[in-house]
């Protein structure tokens, strides 16, 4: 281990940091809206889109986003559609992201008892007006441990853009070892950068859904 | 091909790697090649491996009286594949740099080598200071990744794990060039109609030499040998012949390529 | 409760039908609700009861037989039955208040959103009818800082508070602490005394001797007995009824 | 695009697609040794999260969160680079993915297995205790069987998240569907230059064929798991 | 029940105090139950009754005083209170055979696995219980296939064939439908007429009157009435008590 090595490194890391926030910061929000759009198209079936959108999160959701960014990056241009590595990227994480968190969202709205429904129906609220004031708070809420776990996962999913050259942690990590050798160095601020974004998120998250499970359901 | 790790005996071949006894006892030899960089080192559609540097392996096998185990490389995986024992030795176009051969130790040179920059003719890049700003593909791993990190912080590098995916952005017009070792730019240029090597030569010329663990006399004295008899036996002017020379345009000759 | 004369039916039910796919569980149901006046069902577990009761007020779709609310039949469409709800209220026996919402949020919602009242109007009405039950200091608190019964009052409140000209209660007090039964069956009893005219399924027995002006005992989604009040608890006129009843006695008497 | 000479015929051509199915083999088997190893050493460790030894359980939780925190990609790359030296032994690259894969799997598996134990209504524990029965005895005759059918939907979804997660080995050298593909597509440039979008598109295709079944499976076995707790 | 005069005391309670953090919520509880007769616990929700039952059974760790049982102190570990719990029975409110069991199973697990008793004689007791019971022909059956009342029939059954010396009950019949309330009260009734020792929580207040031999009145972790049964419902001493049965009443008392 040598401390020369790491502060010789660190400009880099910290470019490469910088960029995995940036990107993952995007990916879970782009990820969140998608994916919520997708939940409610899902869940009140509107015609044709809930279909497409149910493929949809089939087909992302069970095969790897590595195989995804390829297709996009390497299989895309062949057929004349060419997208920068970002946007590749941006575009990957956050259609896989958006499958992910649709389904959190819907575990959190079919979480809604029926007798919420029922009694929001008795009181004569119209279709709209009962998402408006009785499942969308309710879905939301439900949804929170599941859509943060979600943000976790896509965190580290980000890593995986190594494999179209856009220049984040993993990748900075694995071209230095690959130039001067110096494995034990890289890998460990490998490991604590993602410790440093990973780390404080989790406890965030946790202490959030705690706070909104409590706030709304008093356990 | 499930690379068998056929490990052996304790500690002493650990340290060192396995000695040229040790791979004779054990009747294999694992040898770290490219898999996507024709004429190198490749996979034909049968699944057999071909290239150069295939050819040098399985005539060191033979020589050894051993069967090979080919264990696929990336460039960045070469210096680790020794390090950790994963193979014997490392015959995947590996340049000599003063970096390697303090983690490394290297045989005599097979091949001669240097840095090349590939370009479409449309936009031809004929001087690295032309390439200020621009976007240049490379892999990970390579002495052209070094090379221009070191010389000219100021062109935007693209680094890519592996060969096939280096070449496919570039081809996909995602660089504006593209660094690498001339040799196999000849040879890409050759199947890539309208694309020209524009700088055939950037900084020295280097070797190319087959690598062993570090400490490992034993396989590299015995490889050492190996090289100056095939090199007598003139194998490396008739591996030419048959692996490299079919892609090459006729302005590549057998002596800017191997070493006599 | 006086028999009052000027009878106009403002629920009716004929030769309802209800099934879940094979299973039939309302046959041929027919019975008429004069405006004032408080129905009883009762029946065994599984009989029909809650099932009824929701099909009044349009949850469960039903596959035969008319209701007219008003001497006016329903035709069973959903834009119709959304209308209808916020002059029918209806209660539940889990607690239905919404977790996400303050009381007054939750009382508010339905007057404000779906009637169009103007807000200070219906606030007025709240306050009142919070005071009433004795709730007022739980405006601003949430669902979960109340007991049991609170909710449930709430629950009654937030109906009322549409004006509502019918009222279905389905077992109400069923999950509530034995202590907290009491404060919401009176509750009820004060709108009974109102003349609101009411629906009630409930399992305690002293509670509907004193309120029903009607009982209907259901067995198997067949309505076997109709009777007063009074006339069903002194003189159940079937087996099966009497035998409901004696398992509804608490178990002293076999002493 | 669906001409003859189009890059899909590729596919088809020589060995390559029994080549690519055996890469896809390769993949499926790490992850079925890693699920192999990973599951008992997680069943433990999970009920080993149930009791009530603080010392235990925080070093257990710790296990769990370093796997919970750094990217599969990350650890797969710590084991490749360190595992082999640190050990001074020979290891291919399936070996290193099977010992990474299963530790994840381990700590994942022991997360469920303990959700799944603690699941089990308080209740259902006190009644066990009530009639004398002992720690094991608890967890055989109550804990266990009670939550299997919630363990085993989590379980095969994991298998399916770590099937697509060895489309990773690629980076550690193994010759995986996605590498056997990269040499397709090298040895056939100059006849197929379109290939990449048609090998891509053909490897994503197969993660699915193999990865849907697997999340249908789990979501029929988790829906009736739920349908038999309320009824 | 006749007093009867071979007073060996099964269980004593000393100065109990049990809390949970700082809450404390059973305060210096004493009482000593001789053999043979039938306690029953009341007082209003949260006043200490499950909590008190469970630290008897050693589910709860107690924060002060001794339980003796056939007059030796407990020490207070698992392992201790896990061979005391083949002798002192407990039934929950909640139904708690375990639904992967069938009857005979769940009943067979505690005395043979357990207690290691010959399976055959173990069979041959079911049998019997079962009989009494009358649900010898569920004895297959999973849980899910019997009714609430049936369920906590087996679970006293389930806790009997340990062949018990205290049997405890918290609230067995809370969560039944009324109609099963009276199975379950009635098989209870039984037990005590075969002089089983029991603890008896609950809220049902005419069973109460009969079985009990003597009854413990807590509120707010104190014991604060201790009388015979018969005595304590017809003249209750501290007003507390007296509100709390007034509460407990049916609602018909007010006509
Ligand atoms: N959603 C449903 N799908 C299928 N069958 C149902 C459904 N809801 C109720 N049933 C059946 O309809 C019958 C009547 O049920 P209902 O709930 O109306 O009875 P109930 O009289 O209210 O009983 P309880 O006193 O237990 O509340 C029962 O046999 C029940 O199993
Ligand atoms: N696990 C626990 N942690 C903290 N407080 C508890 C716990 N269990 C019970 N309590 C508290 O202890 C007090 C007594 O509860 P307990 O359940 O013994 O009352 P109870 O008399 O059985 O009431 P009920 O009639 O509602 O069953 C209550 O204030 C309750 O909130
Ligand atoms: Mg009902
Ligand atoms: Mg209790």
């Amino acid at each position: 281990m040598s401390w020369q090595v790491i502060q010789q490194a660190l400009p880099l890391f910290r470019k490469a940091f910088v960029l995995t926030l940036e990107l993952s910061a995007i990916g879970v929000v782009l990820a969140t809206i998608l994916g919520l759009v997708i939940a409610l198209l899902r869940e009140y079936k509107v015609p044709v889109l809930s279909q497409i959108c149910a493929t949809f999160e089939e087909l992302l959701r069970n095969t790897p986003l590595l195989i995804q960014l390829f297709f996009l990056y390497y299989g895309f241009p062949s057929i004349g559609l060419k997208l920068s590595a970002q946007a590749c990227a941006i575009i990957g994480i956050s259609l896989l992201g958006a499958a992910y968190m649709s389904g959190a969202f819907r575990g959190g709205f079919s979480g809604i008892p029926t007798i919420q429904v029922e009694s929001a129906k008795a009181l004569g609220l119209s279709p709209l007006q009962m998402v408006r004031h009785v499942t969308l708070p309710q879905g939301l809420t439900r949804s929170v441990p599941a859509v943060a776990a979600n943000a976790i996962f896509l965190v580290k999913e980000t890593s995986v853009f190594t494999v179209i050259a856009v220049p984040e942690l993993t990748n900075t990590a694995r071209d230095l070892i690959g130039m001067y050798y110096r494995t034990d160095e890289y890998l460990l601020m490998l490991v604590v950068a993602y410790a440093i974004i990973l780390i404080p998120l989790s406890v965030v998250l946790t202490l959030l859904e705690r706070r909104v499970r409590r706030g709304t359901f008093g356990d | 091909a499930c690379g068998g790790s056929s490990s052996s005996d304790g500690a002493a071949s650990s340290q060192q790697g396995q000695t040229v006894e040790q791979i004779k006892k054990a009747g294999t030899i694992r040898i770290a090649t490219f898999g996507d960089l024709p004429p190198y080192g490749y996979v034909k559609n049968d699944g057999t491996r071909a290239g150069y540097d295939v050819a040098l392996g399985n005539q060191v096998a033979k020589d050894l009286g051993v069967k090979v185990d080919w264990v696929q490389v990336n460039a960045d995986g070469r210096v680790d594949a020794l390090k950790s024992d994963k193979v014997d030795l490392v015959l995947a176009n590996f340049t000599v740099t003063d970096e390697r051969k303090q983690v490394v130790d290297f045989a005599s040179p097979y091949m001669k080598v240097s840095i090349g920059v590939v370009s479409p003719d449309k936009a031809k890049i004929t001087s690295a200071d032309q390439l200020k700003g621009k976007t240049l593909a490379v892999t990970k791993g390579t002495t052209a990744e070094t090379f221009f990190t070191q010389n000219y912080p100021d062109v935007n590098l693209q680094k890519f794990d592996s060969k096939t995916q280096q070449f496919q952005a570039f081809k996909d017009g995602r660089a504006d060039a593209l660094a690498d070792d001339n040799t196999y730019l000849y040879a890409w240029a050759k199947d890539n109609k309208g694309y020209t090597v524009g700088i055939k030569t950037l900084g020295e010329e280097s070797t190319i030499s087959p690598a062993v663990k570090k400490g490992n006399k034993s396989l590299l004295d015995w490889t050492n040998k190996e090289i100056k008899t095939l090199t007598e036996q003139g194998f490396f002017e008739k591996a030419y012949q048959s692996e490299l020379a079919p892609s090459f345009t006729s302005d590549i000759k057998p002596e800017d390529v191997i070493i006599k | 409760m006086a028999d009052s004369n000027n009878d106009e039916i403002l629920l009716s039910v004929q030769h309802l039908k209800k099934a879940y796919g094979d299973h039939e569980v309302l046959k041929d149901i027919s019975f008429d609700v004069p405006r004032g006046k408080v129905f009883v069902l009762l029946g065994p577990s599984g009989s029909g009861k809650s099932t009824l009761i929701r099909c009044l007020n349009g949850l469960e779709t039903i596959q035969g037989g008319t209701i007219s609310f008003k001497g006016k039949p329903i035709d069973g469409s959903e834009k119709t039955w959304r209308k209808l709800r916020t002059e029918i209220g209806m209660v539940f026996q889990s607690y239905d208040l919404f977790p996400n919402l303050t009381v007054a949020q939750n009382i508010l919602l339905g007057p404000t959103k779906v009637q169009k009242r103007p807000k200070a109007e219906v606030e007025q009405q709240m306050d009142k009818l919070l005071a009433d039950v004795q709730l007022s200091e739980y405006k601003n608190a949430y669902p979960r800082e109340l007991s049991g019964g609170q909710k449930q009052r709430i629950a009654i409140v937030r109906a009322l508070t549409m004006n509502p000209e019918l009222m279905l209660f389905d077992e109400v007090t069923a999950s509530l602490d034995p202590e907290m039964v009491r404060e919401v069956l009176e509750l009820m009893l004060g709108l009974a005394e109102h003349h609101m005219t009411m629906i009630v399924v409930t399992h305690e027995m002293e509670f509907a001797r004193r309120v029903a002006d009607t009982v209907l005992f259901l067995e198997n989604g067949v309505i076997l007995e109709r009777q007063s009040g009074h006339d069903f608890f002194a003189n159940p006129e079937t087996d099966r009824a009497k035998a409901f009843l004696e398992s509804m006695a608490p178990i002293s008497d076999e002493e | 695009m669906l001409a003859a000479d189009s890059g899909w015929t590729i596919l088809f051509t020589g060995d390559n697609l029994t080549r690519l199915l055996g890469g896809l083999w390769t993949s499926v088997s790490v992850a079925g040794l890693a699920l192999v190893f990973g599951i008992p050493l997680g069943v433990v460790l999970g009920a080993l999260r149930i009791m009530h030894n603080p010392v235990l359980r925080a070093v257990l939780r710790l296990y769990l969160e370093f796997f919970r925190i750094i990217p599969t990609l990350v650890i797969l790359f710590l084991f490749y680079y360190i595992l082999p030296r640190e050990m001074g032994v020979q290891v291919d690259g399936e070996t290193i993915a099977v010992v990474a894969f299963g530790l994840w799997v381990a700590a994942e598996i022991s997360d469920v297995v303990r959700g799944a134990l603690i699941s089990v209504p308080e209740h259902q524990v006190d009644a066990g205790k009530a009639l004398g029965m002992n720690g094991l005895q608890l967890l055989w005759y109550v804990r266990l069987p009670q939550s299997v059918n919630l363990m085993v939907p989590a379980t095969i979804n994991l298998a399916a998240r770590v099937i697509m997660t060895t489309s990773l080995l690629l980076l550690i050298s193994v010759i995986d569907v996605v590498t056997v593909g990269q040499q397709i597509m090298e040895a056939n440039r100059m006849a197929h230059p379109d290939s990449a979008f048609w090998v891509y598109g053909f490897v994503f295709l197969l993660y699915f064929i193999v990865c849907w079944p697997l999340a249908m499976i789990a979501r029929a076995l988790e829906k009736r798991a739920k349908e038999r707790n309320n009824g």
